[in-house]
């Protein structure tokens, strides 16, 4: 059972042990081929009703083609983590995938706001700091964690973050239960066909959501030969055995920006912006997912190889990157 | 008489804003306004000013111009000392280590606490819902001094919040603390585009300190919601300068995405 | 009869160690003989088992020889999959990722309770003080399968240990769950000097499995402090083998500073 | 009061809100030159009672000469963490340094367990993944931090960790007090006048160590310029606001090695591994210590320029350490 009730409060949480169990006995440590597309990743790995979590967000490095496959696929009833995120809240509500979120910060454009307040999500405010704990949580394996914020914030009220007398002081601290999400979308700059991934840049929690997950999908601009890692182990951000896949997705944070790679599609992001009801909303989906039997076919169809020369020519700090 | 600037909302605040920074000491940089009050500033007046965003950028020094959409990308994570995660970033400002923190408001209260998850009806059935906290809570419980900015209108300046997103101070003196917050930390400034309020030492209630060049500090404070506490002597701010506004529109954002606002004016 | 063979009562404790790993598993690996265990499994038997140290490199493929007092450096972190810290090597195994993990120990009770830290006396006031657990509570409390490897003295195996270091069933069945240690762990194997030892699914005491060919089951426990379980069908253990012995030998401790110790002889 | 009692147990504890204000009033963020002599950084920021912690150990990138400095300016009543460490808690014991140890790994050779029998030292052990967590604890401003270890063993009675009860699951769960030293002794491969550190390889808490101690030198094998740092954001270890001197050490980690720079000196290891008494003990230290006037001279009268270069020529592993 991963959903609790707090009062009227709906919050996933799993116990330690269980999720121990789900390691030990479902996670593979073998390092076994596991590139496939994102249509077989999405179709083996997302369920109806998973809960869903993704770094870092639709402007800068998000997984969008990812989430496109998961409104392609028509998943239900997701749950997700709005940390940090922008649009994909919208899209993924517009598109009926998603019935609960954890906020986080929750995008904007005014679709997303309106479904909040017409009901068709029912959202849940922990703050960025207080999802970014949970799954901390999550990967070190304890029920929860501390922390001196959210503390005489309505946050409190509306999320299943309690206040504990720290044993120490006597202090009150609040305190966030573990998050251990069905499934983590991380797209990367590189990864092998294993699941070693790099990361060039921040994140918002890329390797605590990796081991604090179920399954992992790892989304590639370049596939690197696995040996790259070993020769670099300052570089791995996520090691093979925490990855259930691999999908080799060039210009996958599109419209988005890939640091050092391309940059944003301000344009796309504009008409994403300015989606303010459902009319609009099912014209961008179709446009943009549905109309499209793949990430390949929407860059080839919806974007261009000149819009993909001209991000690439753009993204022109490239220091630090590598 | 004195020759008339014309600027918007925006620039003033975000002018306010890079004027209130001190050089050499720490900047949690929250969405938007602040980012650009910390280039303005940077550039004009505290070189030294280290920058933290919650996405793990440690000391950035951002590309101008100042790209629209560009959190967490190249441009703002420009120079970082350190490139870190957010629970990296937090534990920053947990233990101590910023001295600043800038956040935008929906609605503040005579405390300081701000809302800036929803307005009107119901946390379940809100009239208008908006992103909610982001890291500003843990900005607002974690930083020594927070500065809020808000477009000064009335209705934003209610006697209470319609949800308490990032705490100010509370019930008033002392609850912070008793809260658990950590101590000596709390709202310092509340920069709106009329004037610029503080918080009484003994009440911790908001109090005005200065108004822009030429307006009537009855005025400022007489369509809100509220009725904020009035400094004997009310110091007046200068508009925004032609350096600050030259830097604003011709190199920090040239696009106007960010500084456009309501037009206004005052004397030089 | 058939050719003795000659070896030290390290090398096989290492040999056993090395045919108890599971290939493609991950193996917490503590200072000393289990280092060179993960080593030679590696190269013999498990080529795919992921090492994991409590430093924080993830995946080492050690370079040959082992050097004495590496631990950390070049030669046993050389081309992990990833380099971190304790924290998150820790995490690791408290989220349930590591499935094996060895030590060594200066007693063990009939619940594989594992003392590291002093011998006779008091805490205060010890007869003999040693480092204690390092890394080993955390190893033996969230590794699925702890392996303890101990020099088989009948003094060394008590019915109570001096002080519980590191956490085996701890008073009996259902023990590490009551004291919140993580569900499904515990001690796993006694790998000693002459026999290898299990723990009984029902009573969680020690339960002798196998012996060194040539020894005596009665003997093997007749020295112990504590009468430990002995199977129905006790196995046979065959001593190293000469590939085991070239490599230890030849390939990964030519100085002999590990393998060294009390000279033994069996049937190959 | 930075000293707690709990029954005969003493641990370092300090407030989190009084860790604050000092970080507040005392940590300069300020960008200002901080190279100095050994002897100037430890005469200026350590003093006699401190809490000392160090990263990594003596054979690994240990701050050997650090160490050394202390020793040769006969601190008193220190109290240090020895994690993961080995041969300093017997040095810093023999010269008198250290009363109290929080244990971690206690090092090896007999010297140091025949100190603890004669009681010249006090011990606590709190294991080395205690000691980890409090630090984290110390750097993230929170009291305590929980684990699932500790619980059952006979550390939890000869330490001040405690259990408490999950408030999501009600399981037992150990929790262990934050540890904010006085002083940091950091040993890196780069660093600049500033501050700003690097470390290639694996760390046991590096940055959990800089952020949670009041006071944190730097000695480094090599000064970069400042500008390095910027380039290359990943590769920063800690940056310059959480330190507060930089003594630029080469082979500061020796006897020790330094991963892709020098190997151990073993014969020199043998030799401390050897101490077995009060006699060999306070003729090492004469030796290596008091009968020379700092790093340099050790260097060139107990050292020399043909074993530096010998032990230089062994470190042919240098992949990843970048």
């Amino acid at each position: 059972m991963k959903i609790r009730k707090d009062g009227e409060i709906e919050y996933r949480f799993e116990h330690p042990d269980d999720f121990r169990k789900f390691v030990r006995d479902k996670r593979s440590r073998k390092p076994e081929p596991k590139l496939c597309s994102a249509k077989d990743a999405v179709s083996a790995l997302v369920s109806d009703g998973d809960y869903l979590v993704y770094d870092f967000s639709s402007l800068t490095r998000g997984p969008q083609s990812l989430i496109r496959e998961v409104i392609r696929q028509r998943r239900k009833d997701l749950w997700i983590a709005a940390e940090f995120t922008l649009h994909e809240s919208a899209l993924l509500t517009g598109a009926g995938c998603v019935t609960r979120i954890d906020v986080g910060f929750l995008g904007y454009g005014s679709y997303i706001g309106q479904a909040v307040c017409e009901g068709k999500v029912r959202v849940y405010d922990w703050t960025n700091g207080g999802l970014a704990l949970r799954m901390l949580a999550g990967a070190r394996g304890v029920p929860f964690l501390p922390t001196r914020d959210l503390l005489g914030s309505d946050n409190m009220a509306v999320s299943a973050a309690k206040v504990i007398e720290d044993p120490y002081t006597g202090l009150p601290l609040a305190v966030v239960p573990a998050l251990n999400p069905d499934v983590a979308f991380l797209h990367v700059h590189q990864a092998d066909i294993y699941g070693d991934a790099r990361i060039f840049g921040t994140n918002l929690f890329a390797l605590e959501a990796a081991m604090a997950s179920h399954r992992v999908i790892v989304s590639a601009e370049e596939i690197v030969e696995p040996e790259e890692f070993r020769k670099d182990p300052m570089r791995t951000t996520i090691p093979y055995f925490l990855v259930d896949a691999v999908v080799h997705a060039p210009f996958g944070a599109y419209p988005g920006a890939m640091p050092a790679r391309y940059e944003i599609d301000l344009p796309h992001i504009d008409i994403l912006n300015g989606i303010q009801n459902e009319e609009q909303m099912q014209k961008y989906l179709h446009e943009t997912v549905y109309s499209v039997a793949d990430h390949e076919e929407f860059l080839d169809r919806r974007v261009g190889a000149a819009k993909m020369r001209e991000l690439r020519g753009k993204a022109n700090i490239i220091e630090g990157y590598r | 008489m004195s020759r008339m600037v014309e600027f918007t909302d925006t620039e003033f605040m975000i002018a306010q804003g890079a004027r209130l920074l001190e050089d050499g000491k720490t900047f949690f940089v929250g969405w938007g306004i602040p980012q650009v009050v910390a280039i303005l500033g940077q550039k004009l007046y505290v070189p030294n000013v280290i920058q933290l965003f919650e996405f793990g950028a440690i000391g950035p020094q951002s590309v101008l111009p100042f790209v629209r959409g560009t959190m967490g990308g190249p441009q703002n994570t420009y120079r970082s000392l350190q490139w870190l995660n957010m629970n990296w970033a937090f534990a920053y400002s947990a233990a101590g280590y910023m001295d600043y923190g800038m956040l935008g408001a929906l609605q503040v209260d005579p405390y300081g606490n701000i809302n800036s998850t929803f307005l009107g009806g119901t946390y379940r059935m809100p009239k208008r819902r908006f992103a909610g906290s982001g890291g500003g809570n843990q900005v607002a419980s974690h930083c020594w001094k927070t500065i809020i900015v808000i477009r000064h209108e009335g209705r934003r300046f209610v006697p209470k919040v319609d949800f308490l997103t990032s705490p100010g101070y509370l019930t008033g003196p002392g609850a912070r603390e008793k809260a658990g917050l950590p101590a000596g930390t709390g709202p310092y400034r509340v920069v709106t585009s009329k004037g610029l309020f503080g918080f009484d030492d003994e009440t911790k209630r908001m109090i005005l300190l200065a108004v822009l060049r030429g307006l009537d500090p009855g005025e400022v404070v007489g369509d809100m919601a509220f009725r904020p506490l009035i400094s004997k002597e009310i110091r007046e701010i200068s508009p925004p300068t032609e350096e600050e506004l030259r830097l604003l529109r011709e190199e920090i954002d040239p696009s106007r995405f960010l500084i456009r606002g309501e037009r206004m004016s005052a004397p030089a």
